[in-house]
């Protein structure tokens, strides 16, 4: 079954058009790793897909509600306790308790601890907790393991793979092993976006005045 | 919706979360009007009406910036955005939040502040209805600026800037209710032209709002 | 020269007000436009 | 072809370059015969000399208005159809839609010390043009602190859109709160009411040049904030290679 199908693909970042004729699938089950160069458009691939910026051309086609993006930033409150957190996530996407997050995820003994008492890596852990409350099947990952130490990638690469078998899918943007061997791998390096092709709509102020 | 309410309501209550911060500036504002006007009871009688509801204004406008700002910083803005709930939906809610954690508060602490400024018995009614019912339209347009605002740097002075004359009509009216209120003239014109305003800012600024939020996540 | 009687003051404030600023909105205009015409050119000269 | 062709940035500069020179002639033509021929108007009975600033006070006054209006046009072309230039009208019309309002709020003020007694009068013409003082100011600050083009765009868009709601809601309250001092339009068509003809071709005329001149002034702004866009544009394409 397919959970996410990208057909011509173009994103922009500063008005100007980052990635084009970007075609792909994902099937149940699957990881891709998101491969490229720093700048070449990760994060403006995972945005686009998640829906937080307009596609300036081609499709996207996945079942309603069916991606979790999970960018830099982790969107906790410090003021709030762990559990907090995750149960005010689980709650607004509809989502499962948090119990077996916070185990899966080792967070169980830090339940009752305030946000901002965490290190980088929990609240990393918590951040990525946060995808196992949300219900979703799609998970769309940027550089999911930003100040994970090994045990914490190892422990994140067996949620993954987890999450694969249970017939989730994952699109993740990353520079590290990650332990996943089965994971196939998309480099972007070659939808480099080329200018000069005037016959399309320009994607901002950038490309309608170059 | 009701999580996220809870959710900005328990934000703000706790410690560093500015709670109180609005009530006490209304406070000072109205502490230092008579030291400007003079102590003369009757000029302040007068001017009681519009001082009031400048200084809720003004206590209101102090606290917008946080609407979004946080959530814009940490991340949860654009969890939010791909969340089941309409980004609509979530402006409202965060609307209603600060509404409920300073207009409301400003509602019910307005009358003590109206005893130092001898404002007349007879317009307190009024000072809380005005109040109540025009509060929400402030909160509801001030998360329309704080939405139009929310990535730039020096976003707060730019706020009051496009916010402040959005208030007029609303202004305009609340206070003129108290001042018929005080005088003794019917207030009730005023009060439904005011209510009127609000309704229509409740139910069509969420959108602009969500659309200005949209241009500031991509 | 048109007579202005005792308003002559307030007349010529208003005529010099309003031209002041519509000099001014004019030079800026163009002020601009050839400095962004400048720069473009140079720009453009420069590769 | 379709009128949307002149969207075209290249299209746009080529037409409003041709069309500039006649445009700035007759604005220049219209506007100081106008100017001098209400100069040199004869006294009002009533007015005395006064009556020579409105001249300037209702064309000033009249675009100030219709400036916004034109603004919230264009910003709807942005938003709906997406044209650039659309967009960057807009922008270059605030500056001098501001400075009309300032222009008709100043001869106002000048006006009434002699007529009212005072300086400013809380009047609600006079207040509602204030507010629209206001709400250009906060337009044009918005522009100026957006850095990415394309939200900056946007978030005008949008704010013109609800500004001109508020605008609207501003002037009837204005209205409601005080019923003023200032005389209806001076240039009602109720005959009886109507202005002498000695005053309303010279009228006639300085409304004219004050258009031809926001015209002349628009495609100036305009061209200055494509050539702007264009430099950004390019020099953001050297950037990404």
């Amino acid at each position: 079954m397919t959970r996410l199908a990208v057909r011509d693909l173009a994103v922009a970042r500063g008005g100007l058009r980052a990635v084009e004729q970007l075609s792909f699938a994902l099937a149940a089950g699957q990881a891709l790793i998101l491969r490229g160069p720093n700048g070449i458009g990760k994060t403006t691939v995972l945005r686009t897909l998640a829906g937080l910026q307009p596609a300036v051309a081609g499709t996207i086609e996945a079942a309603p509600e069916s991606l979790a993006y999970a960018g830099h930033a982790d969107g906790l409150k410090p003021a709030l306790s762990v559990a907090e957190n995750l149960r005010f996530w689980s709650r607004v996407f509809d989502g499962p308790e948090i119990g077996a997050a916070l185990e899966r995820m080792n967070l169980r003994d830090l339940a009752t601890r305030p946000a901002h008492a965490l290190s980088a890596g929990q609240k990393r852990r918590l951040g990525l907790a946060r995808l196992l409350v949300t219900g979703r099947p799609v998970w769309l990952l940027d550089e999911p393991t930003v100040s994970l130490d090994s045990a914490s990638v190892a422990l994140f690469a067996g949620v993954l793979r987890d999450h694969l078998a249970q017939g989730g899918a994952a699109l993740i943007a990353t520079h590290i092993d990650l332990g996943l061997p089965e994971a196939e791998i998309l480099d972007l390096a070659p939808y480099r976006a080329r200018p000069g092709q005037r016959d399309q709509r320009p994607a901002g102020f950038n490309e309608a005045f170059a | 919706m009701k999580s996220l309410l809870i959710r900005d309501l328990r934000l703000a209550t706790r410690a560093g979360g500015g709670f109180g911060l609005a009530l006490a500036f209304f406070l000072i504002v109205c502490t230092l009007v008579p030291f400007g006007v003079g102590p003369e009871g009757g000029q302040l009688a007068r001017i009681a009406p519009g001082i009031l509801w400048v200084g809720a204004l003004l206590a209101c406008l102090l606290s917008l910036d946080r609407i979004f700002a946080l959530d814009f910083e940490d991340g949860s803005l654009d969890l939010l955005a791909t969340a089941p709930l309409p980004l609509e939906g979530a402006v409202a809610v965060k609307a209603l939040a600060h509404w409920l954690t300073t207009g409301l508060p400003l509602v019910l602490f307005a009358p003590l502040l109206g005893v130092l400024l001898h404002l007349p018995g007879p317009a307190y009614p009024w000072l809380l209805a005005s109040l109540l019912l025009g509060t929400p339209a402030l909160s509801m347009l001030g998360a329309f600026g704080a939405a139009v605002t929310v990535g730039l740097r020096r976003g707060g002075l730019l706020l009051s800037l496009l916010v402040l004359p959005l208030y007029v009509p609303t202004l305009i009216f609340g206070a003129e209710a108290v001042r018929r209120g005080a005088s003794g003239a019917d207030p009730v014109t005023p009060l439904v032209f005011l209510a009127a305003i609000t309704l229509a800012v409740l139910a069509l600024v969420p959108f602009a709002s969500a659309a200005a939020l949209r241009v500031n996540l991509r | 020269m048109t007579e202005l009687g005792k308003y002559a003051a307030t007349v010529l404030a208003a005529y010099g007000v309003s031209l002041a600023l519509l000099a001014a909105i004019i030079v800026q205009s163009v002020i601009a436009n050839a400095r962004a015409r400048r720069e473009l050119r140079e720009h453009e000269n420069r590769g | 072809m379709s009128i949307w062709e002149y969207a075209n940035p290249v299209k746009f500069m080529r037409t409003s370059g041709a069309a500039l020179p006649f445009v700035v002639a007759g604005a220049a033509l219209c506007t100081v015969v106008g100017l001098v021929w209400g100069f040199l108007t004869p006294l009002d009975y009533k007015q005395g000399s006064t009556v020579k600033i409105i001249f300037l006070h209702v064309p000033a006054a009249l675009m100030a208005i219709n400036i916004w209006l034109m603004m919230l046009v264009a910003s709807l072309i942005w938003l709906i159809r997406r044209h650039h230039v659309s967009a960057l009208a807009a922008k270059a019309a605030a500056p001098v839609g501001a400075v009309m309002t300032l222009i008709a709020l100043m001869t106002g003020a000048i006006w009434g010390q002699p007529m009212w007694g005072t300086w400013w009068e809380w009047d609600p013409r006079l207040t509602s043009f204030l507010v629209l003082f206001l709400f250009y100011l906060g337009y044009m600050a918005l522009w100026g602190a957006v850095e990415d083009a394309d939200s900056a765009a946007d978030l005008t868009g949008v704010l013109c859109l609800v500004g001109s709601v508020f605008a609207i809601l501003s002037r009837y309250a204005v209205n409601f709160w005080n019923q003023g001092l200032h005389q209806g339009a001076s240039l009602s068509l109720a005959p009886g009411e109507r202005m002498s003809a000695v005053y309303r071709y010279p009228l006639y005329l300085t409304m004219l040049g004050f258009f031809l001149l926001f015209l002349a002034l628009l495609l100036i702004r305009t061209r200055t904030e494509i050539r702007r866009r264009r430099l950004a544009a390019l020099l953001a394409r050297e950037n990404r290679r």
